[in-house]
């Protein structure tokens, strides 16, 4: 492949390697350190991209991230290719794959440019003014709409690369490393403060670094090479950070920013290889130092947006930095003194430049002055009205502008041969930053620009971005800045000796005229999303007054380059349209990011096991080695069930739940959250949290507590044990222990700070093994053969401190399930071994581990509640008829005044109630609705099945429901419609098995 | 009908280079003097002006609204529409709405993009199993077309979830609404207000209220930058303002305004074609036309009228996103942004008479309503213009937070998005 | 994020705390003197404040503690942070 | 007689940084506000518990690490006995400030357990997961934190120069793990 368009003379390519890379199928060439959008250059190709809506023909505008045509689609491999990448952002590497999106079947002959010969019919909203007749065929008309719409394609395979975050905190961040990120990173870090430099480009120095006009020099060196001699000593300093490849994608308040560190995506497949791609910054700075330049503004005419036609400083930095010619032709047309630097650089390269076409009467500036005795040509007060060429810039016309620039001085037009119009249409401060941290603009007439006005924060702007464009006044205003900001004497960088050309004239028109009317043209605003001034202006005219409106109905900045081009235009055709000053339109919000961040660099390493924290109980191990199925309980993985060979959840189910209540059942139950309580004012405290009184409790004693909200709802449950005078240990849901333990801590700290009560959790001291069954009292006897178990020694509801070998636990005899059952607590590292002698002794027993699914079931025969189960937060004490555990006589508790409401008092609220169904096998499903009447309509729902288990120790089907007024249905028959059937079902008592607690003290 | 929109008027305006399209809706100064006054341009606002109008025959009417209209939560929520709610009032309340969303398009003839691509909620343990089937055992009985889907379903109707097994939260299920979908969230408001506007009401934009003015316990009219209103009736649909209106009537309302946030990616080719909800690792995507990805994140915990949150809310959606759709990571997220929402105790809206006469109250969606507009402007309207709870509506009353009488949708149903 | 200086463990990140809402709402002390409306102002009723708000903040993942803030709600500006159990200052 | 089983199986070594956990230890959770707490404290393990926020102070046998104004974690600094779990202090204290209502005295030696990190990448690894300042920490011998790591509660107790201890609640250990180890296979 020719590289006949490079120029030599390039520092910052390296020629000798060559680099070969696939585009839209065709390999070609280019060198290290080339942008994809360079090499298609050199190999001159401009013809990358179609737009959004039109399908129109698109080029490369821009050498930077504000790129808005030359978006392409990179790689093929299903998990790594990735859509809507800026050209002018990707580093060529050898094997690189990208092809043109928006287009079929290719970017030379799209179907979809046919768009551009309807574009008639598809103004700004059209489709809110359509596609509604007849209504059913919405559904067909938006397949079609959204199979035209979107960019490129997503990955349809899991991402193969890694990503990973970091936290840093630093005195000072420096975003941009341009002349004045330099300076400022230079002199906060002689100031010893450690300093962090960003650039989102590979190479530090921003537009100054290849900037080789002898007309800019600092210090009687060129620019350039001024701040190539900086950057080598800010290298040498030590208390700096610098990061390139590195964009700040937001500023939030509290000086906490985000940053994208771009490590891998230069670099081709084998270098990459096990390599963190992408690194998200989480940067929390004391000062924050904005210094993130400015961005060329395009000029908005008719058919602005031909291949071919790119902005004046990107065909420079094309020439300066890459050696690349855009183009054979080149003109450029400008409102500033700009243009004139790109026209410059290429003629002393020996590039040819036509002419150049100035919108102002006339400039004297010393650049203006050397363009013209080079000889260059210059239409001074002229305009293009109209571009020609398809898929490449052929020609423009031009007309000499009439005084006011809104209309012409005649009727001549010139028609000048042209591949590659530079153009220029001044600058706009790059303030997205600024704004998204809180920080105020305020508009400044003289260069119609948005500078920083109020800062939110410890921060400055300094440089371009703050509106300073001569050399001169960006080293003076930002050392000045600097001096004030980082409160020193001097920067390094006072009174230099600054050489620079000064603009001397101005002029600007937000939209150029044509001599066609408005409505025949194309005026780009938003060359992405083809949104056009006539647009603009037809929302105006429909009333749509609001920046904000605009924007949303001509989608003009809605772009993945979020409007960094055509904002300002967007916002001067307003003002200029409705007559209101610039100023009053406002600018639209910039949001973050400021550049598309990748969902897998904010998610980072929080994918796959690592999306969510997993806790496991001591015993785990056991339970894995002896194949049980786990459950997520919140964050913890629970035993499940042990299924035996290929037995079926249900069978096994079935055989732990029989072989418990016939002999003896083991269950982890470590998960329990477990909080110890001591104080003076322990009893107290748990009178105040809790439905019933504790202040009788005996030491040694056990009592089941009901914790609510004080909305009166059901919140926790759980055992709470007297371990002396003033110290208990409170159990409570395993999903409620940590909400239950920051409850009580708020209700101590800012209620109740006169209570002598000290909360400390030790859920993850202690495992818990509970035994249960006919046969857990002769299991225990062979662990701990010297306790006495005799009721009288050991009775239901009582505790023991004991030893088993040397080692302490606690044993309580409370049961879940109405066996006969101990619970025994011990320090969690012999949680595993402990468990394991329960097995050794208990095997004799036929001692069957079961996980929560069989304790559920067991718990369901005695009618016990699972909170959060068997209730959904709107049921009170009372509606699950545990009056019995809300005391009458205490003056109060959290939750009680609730319970005294008209509503909650109600008789026929949803009361807990027992189900079972006329036909005993049929197990009803839980969640499904009760009602009383069939065929009724509208159906009255009376409540639902909230637990429901075939009971093998029963026979039969058994259900826990809440039904409306069901205290008072005993016995009454009820219904529970199906999708296909109907099942008829009785109201029982919920306790089904051994109401008079015989099993307890077998 | 004035300025009918369709593909002919289109193609008519074409020919003129569409210089002749008429204004959408006009900009008129306030009158002194309204029947009623609808303070909030957002949809419910907008929407409760075009049916008091419409439905009730009340046309000197205003809608004063402090900056744009659909510039509050209209126009940055995350679009999903659907009636799978748990208890009989909001299943009325919302299904009410979706009925009116089925025809709005014509109704407003303005193209709202009511699409009914399906909603689908999915389950990640064992309660979500138990809380949706009894959704969804509820819906069928309340006529609103749900059904429960097995982890195949799931897989089969959305393919590109992650339903493997060994995922941290395995999908175990899940619910579709068919019905359920999504619309263009600014052509609710723009159509709203043209119709409205049609009917005579003013529009009234750039106007904050200062001040209401009470006479005893009834209003006389409203104080705004654009001078006083006199009014008899004042209907409140300020989202996240209402506090700051309530407060100016002497009123506390049980509501906490919170930052809620939502993002969209790049826009790619069609990838999924439905709304997918997943309350317990929250995560909810859908498409738009537009082709990006629209995601909403979660609530932060403290009341803020910023429209900003926190980062890790955002951190914390997008985990769950990647868990679900791994194929999402290279993906970029476009822009981010945050919207106040007003929350009630009991995740349910409050559309009521107050103690104060002629005063009424609409708010308290939260998370979730954009999906309720038309409904919520309907019955709202119904309530002002009879000063009585339409029977839809009868249950959000402001009373419930003293009796007790709550409707608490947090408890089994999803967040309500 | 916001960067709060916890009383008693100084700056951290927003991550490490939990929000609890409008400060200085006292527990009745006779809940069961109060009628539903007084009770029903306790438990729902809230100032929700677009300005400067009290509110109580807990430092959950570091010292555990609860403490107050003032806050502009308008622009998540932190005015002040005071202990538990501290008046707020006046004006 | 019970088998001692800690969580963390084996030593994990990388580039600039060894991953261990030290057991068993003695744990115990201090609370209380009076001058006689702090003193019967004193007077019974000899170190005067610190009152500044985010310190530790260490005697022979024990390190105090200060976790709120009214609350202590009491380390062993050396291992203690698999055979049994009675430890003397701790029936000592238990008696001295809990009996007497002083405060409370908790054993946690099992709530939490405790990984130390060695080398000099430590910081390294923990900024890729916690949002904790380490920048003053790292230079202070002694210096303690409570904060986040990989969104799990953890102490922080920066031991000695290139060591840092960290404890984190024994059922998210596992977790925490592999989690570390993950990221410090980048370092």
């Amino acid at each position: 492949m020719s590289q006949n368009l490079r120029v030599k003379s390039s520092n910052f390519i390296d020629e000798t390697s060559r680099i070969s890379f696939k585009f839209n199928g065709k390999t070609y060439y280019g060198f290290k350190g080339d942008t994809l959008a360079s090499a298609l250059l050199a190999n001159d190709i401009h013809l990358v991209g179609r737009s959004f809506k039109y399908h129109r023909p698109r080029g490369i505008m821009t050498s930077g991230s504000e790129e808005p045509n030359a978006i392409v689609q990179v790689g093929n491999d299903k998990a790594i290719t990735e859509p809507n990448v800026r050209a002018t952002e990707v580093e060529i590497y050898n094997g690189l794959e990208a092809k043109s999106q928006n287009c079929w079947p290719s970017v030379n002959f799209d179907i979809g440019g046919i768009n551009n010969f309807l574009s008639p019919l598809l103004p700004a909203g059209f489709y809110y003014k359509t596609f509604m007749w007849p209504a059913s065929f919405w559904e067909k008309y938006e397949i079609a709409i959204r199979h035209s719409a979107g960019l490129g394609r997503s990955p349809t395979k899991p991402d193969t690369d890694i990503y990973e975050h970091r936290y840093i905190h630093c005195d000072v961040l420096v975003i941009g490393a341009g002349i004045s990120g330099i300076m400022a990173a230079k002199t906060a870090a002689k100031n010893n403060l450690n300093t962090l430099l960003l650039d989102e480009k590979n190479e530090l120095g921003g537009m100054t670094i290849y900037q080789n006009s002898e007309k800019f020099k600092i210090d009687n060196k060129i620019s350039s090479e001024w701040l190539n001699d900086e950057i080598e000593e800010l290298k040498k300093l030590d208390n700096l950070e610098i990061k390139t490849r590195t964009s700040v994608a937001a500023y939030h308040g509290y000086n906490y920013l985000l940053a994208r560190e771009n490590l891998t995506d230069h670099l081709s497949k084998d270098e990459k290889e096990n390599k963190v791609r992408q690194r998200l910054l989480k940067i929390r700075a004391k000062k924050v130092i904005v210094a993130t330049g400015s961005l060329e503004r395009p000029l908005v005419f008719n058919n602005n947006d031909r291949p071919g036609i790119m902005l004046s400083s990107a065909v420079k930095k094309y020439a300066d930095y890459y050696g690349v010619i855009c183009g054979k032709n080149n003109i450029f047309f400008t409102n500033n003194d700009t243009a004139y630097e790109s026209a410059i650089s290429l003629l002393k390269k020996g590039i040819n430049v036509h002419c150049i076409i100035d919108i102002r009467e006339n400039s004297n500036s010393s650049i203006v002055k050397e363009a013209q005795d080079l000889g260059l040509k210059i239409y001074w007060s002229h305009t293009i009205v109209d571009t020609h060429g398809y898929k490449r810039l052929k020609q423009i016309s031009i007309m000499e502008l009439s005084k006011d620039g809104q209309s012409f001085a005649n009727s001549n037009k010139i028609v000048l041969d042209c591949d590659c119009l530079g153009m220029s249409g001044g600058w706009t401060p790059a303030v997205h930053l600024f704004t998204q941290s809180g920080g105020k603009l305020k508009f400044r007439e003289k260069d119609q620009v948005f500078i920083p006005n109020k800062y939110p924060s410890e921060q400055v702007s300094i440089g371009s971005c703050n509106g300073d464009f001569e050399l001169d006044e960006i080293i003076k205003n930002s050392s000045d800045i600097l001096k004030d900001f980082l409160k020193i004497e001097k920067t390094g960088f006072d009174n230099m000796n600054v050489e620079t050309s000064k603009e001397t004239s101005k002029k600007n028109i937000w939209l150029l005229p044509s001599d066609k009317i408005v409505g025949k043209t194309k005026p780009f605003v938003d060359y992405q999303n083809d949104a056009t001034a006539k647009d603009i202006k037809l929302a105006l005219r429909e009333g749509f007054r609001s920046i904000e409106h605009v924007k949303r109905y001509t989608t003009t900045g809605m772009g993945t380059d979020q409007g960094k081009l055509g904002n300002m235009h967007a916002l001067g055709i307003i003002a200029d349209t409705t007559g209101v000053k610039m100023g009053e339109v406002g600018t639209t919000t910039f949001r973050p990011p400021y550049t598309p961040l990748t969902f897998g660099t904010i998610v980072g390493r929080n994918v796959g096991e690592y999306f969510d924290i997993f806790r496991r109980t001591p015993m785990n191990d056991w339970h894995i080695n002896n194949n049980a199925e786990f459950e997520n309980v919140g964050q913890w993985k629970r035993a499940w069930y042990y299924p035996r060979g290929n037995e079926s959840m249900y069978e096994a189910v079935q055989r732990e739940s029989k072989a418990t209540r016939e002999s003896a059942g083991i269950l982890d139950a470590s998960t329990l959250g477990k909080i110890d309580i001591q104080g003076s004012d322990a009893s107290e405290f748990l009178n105040r949290v809790y439905t019933n009184a504790w202040s009788k409790l005996g030491i040694g004693k056990c009592r089941y507590g009901l914790m609510l909200n004080e909305d009166g709802m059901v919140y926790d449950d759980g055992v709470t044990t007297r371990l002396g005078e003033n110290h208990y240990i409170m159990t409570t849901t395993t999903g409620g222990a940590a909400n239950v333990l920051s409850k009580l801590e708020d209700y101590l700290q800012t209620e109740w700070p006169e209570l002598d009560v000290y909360l400390t959790s030790v859920t993850d001291h202690f495992a818990t093994a509970t035994i249960g069954g006919p046969n857990s009292k002769k299991i225990l006897n062979k662990l701990i053969p010297d306790l006495d178990l005799s009721d009288e020694n050991f009775p239901h509801m009582s505790f023991k401190e004991e030893k088993i070998g040397k080692i302490n636990c606690r044993i309580m005899r409370i049961s879940f399930t109405g066996e006969l059952s101990y619970e025994i607590n011990i320090q969690a590292s012999y949680g595993k071994s402990l468990w394991e002698q329960c097995m050794d002794a208990g095997k004799e027993f036929n001692i069957t581990p079961y996980g929560t699914e069989t304790m559920h079931l067991l718990r369901a025969e005695k009618g016990f509640i699972i909170v959060g189960q068997d209730t959904d937060g709107t049921m009170t004490p009372i509606d699950l008829q545990m009056d019995w555990v809300v005391s009458k006589k205490k003056y109060d508790f959290i939750g009680k005044r609730s319970l005294y409401r008209s509503d909650t008092m109600r008789e026929d609220r949803k009361q807990m109630v027992g189900l079972l169904t006329d036909d005993p096998n049929t197990v009803l499903e839980e969640g499904a609705q009760i009602i009383s009447e069939l065929d009724q309509t509208p159906v009255k729902m009376l409540g639902h099945v909230t637990s429901s288990y075939f009971s093998p120790n029963l026979g039969k089907s058994i259900a826990l429901a809440v039904v409306k007024g069901g205290k008072n249905m005993m016995g009454k028959k009820l219904f529970i419609p199906m999708e296909d059937k109907t099942i008829n079902v009785t109201v029982v008592d919920p306790i089904f098995l051994d109401k008079e607690n015989k099993k307890l003290n077998a | 009908m004035i300025n009918k929109y369709s593909i002919f008027s289109l193609i008519k305006n074409a020919f003129s280079y569409h210089e002749n399209w008429q204004k959408a809706w006009n900009d008129p100064q306030p009158k002194k003097e309204y029947d009623a006054v609808i303070v909030g341009g957002g949809g419910h606002g907008l929407a409760t002006a075009y049916y008091l109008a419409k439905k009730h025959n009340m046309k000197n009417i205003a809608v004063v609204e402090k900056g744009w209209i659909g510039g509050g939560n209209t126009g940055r929520n995350t679009t999903i529409i659907r009636s799978n709610y748990l208890w009989d009032a909001s299943a009325g309340l919302y299904d009410h709405a979706l009925k009116i969303w089925e025809g709005l398009s014509q109704e407003l003839n303005y193209n709202v993009m009511f699409s009914q691509r399906g909603v689908m909620n999915l389950a990640h343990n064992l309660q979500d199993v138990r809380d949706l089937k009894r959704r969804t055992h509820a819906n069928r009985l309340n006529g609103i077309d749900a059904v429960y889907l097995s982890t195949e379903e799931v897989k089969k109707f959305c393919p590109i979830i992650n339903t493997s097994t060994d995922i941290r939260y395995p999908v175990l299920g899940g619910t579709l609404q068919r019905r359920a979908g999504t619309a263009r969230h600014d052509a609710v408001a723009w159509g709203y207000a043209r119709g409205a506007d049609e009917m005579g009401v003013d529009i009234i934009q750039n106007c904050e209220v200062k001040g209401i003015k009470r006479n005893g316990d009834s209003v006389e009219g409203i104080e705004t930058t654009k001078g006083f209103i006199k009014t008899k009736k004042i209907g409140v649909v300020a989202a996240g303002h209402s506090s700051v209106i309530a407060n100016m009537a002497g009123l506390r309302l049980p509501l906490e305004s919170k930052p809620l946030q939502a993002l969209v990616s790049e826009p790619v080719k069609p990838i999924i074609d439905t709304v997918v909800m997943s309350n317990a690792v929250h995560a909810y995507v859908s498409q738009s036309d537009k082709g990006e990805l629209v995601i909403g994140a979660g609530t932060d915990d403290y009341v803020s009228y910023s429209q900003k949150g926190s980062h890790q809310i955002v951190e914390g959606t997008l985990n769950a996103i990647l868990e679900l759709y791994p194929i999402f990571s290279r993906m970029r997220m476009l822009r981010q942004w945050g919207g106040i929402v007003d929350i009630c105790p009991d995740a349910s809206p409050i559309l009521s008479k107050t103690s104060v006469k002629g005063l009424y109250f609409n708010c308290g969606w939260g998370t979730g309503g954009f999906k309720a507009t038309p409904g919520s402007g309907d019955l709202f309207a119904h309530t002002i213009a009879n000063d009585e709870p339409h029977k839809l509506n009868a249950a959000f009353n402001l009373n419930r937070f003293v009796s007790g009488d709550l409707v608490d949708e947090h408890g089994a149903a999803a967040v309500a998005h | 994020m916001f960067l709060i200086n916890c009383p008693y463990c100084g700056e951290r990140d927003q991550s490490e705390f939990i929000a609890g809402g409008e400060a200085h709402i006292e527990r009745p002390k006779q809940p069961t003197e109060l009628s539903d409306d007084e009770w029903a102002e306790y438990l729902f009723m809230r100032k929700n404040i677009k300005g400067i708000q009290f509110e109580r903040w807990n430092h959950a993942h570091g010292c555990r503690k609860w403490f107050n803030m003032i806050r502009d709600t308008s622009n998540d500006e932190i005015k002040l942070i005071y202990k538990m159990g501290e008046k707020p200052p006046k004006g | 007689m019970l088998n001692y089983t800690s969580p963390i199986k084996e030593v994990k070594k990388y580039s600039g940084l060894t991953v261990s956990e030290i057991s068993p230890l003695m744990k115990l959770n201090l609370r209380g506000k009076s001058r006689d707490f702090l003193t019967t404290i004193g007077q019974n393990i000899n170190i005067i518990l610190p009152l500044e926020a985010n310190t530790s102070a260490s005697s022979e046998n024990y390190t105090a690490i200060w976790l709120s104004p009214d609350e202590w974690m009491l380390v062993s600094n050396r291992t203690v006995n698999k055979e049994n779990n009675d430890y003397e202090i701790e029936k000592l204290l238990f008696n001295k400030i809990s009996k007497t209502n002083l405060g409370s005295v908790t054993d946690v030696s099992d709530q939490l357990v405790m990984i130390n990190l060695n080398g000099e990448k430590i910081f390294d690894l923990l900024c890729t997961g916690s949002p904790f300042n380490f920048n003053d920490f790292r230079s202070i011998k002694g210096s303690s934190t409570q904060t986040l790591l990989a969104q799990i509660d953890v102490i922080i107790h920066h031991n000695q120069i290139n060591s840092v201890n960290l404890f984190v609640r024994r059922s998210f250990s596992e977790h925490l793990m592999s989690w570390i180890n993950d990221s410090a296979s980048r370092l």
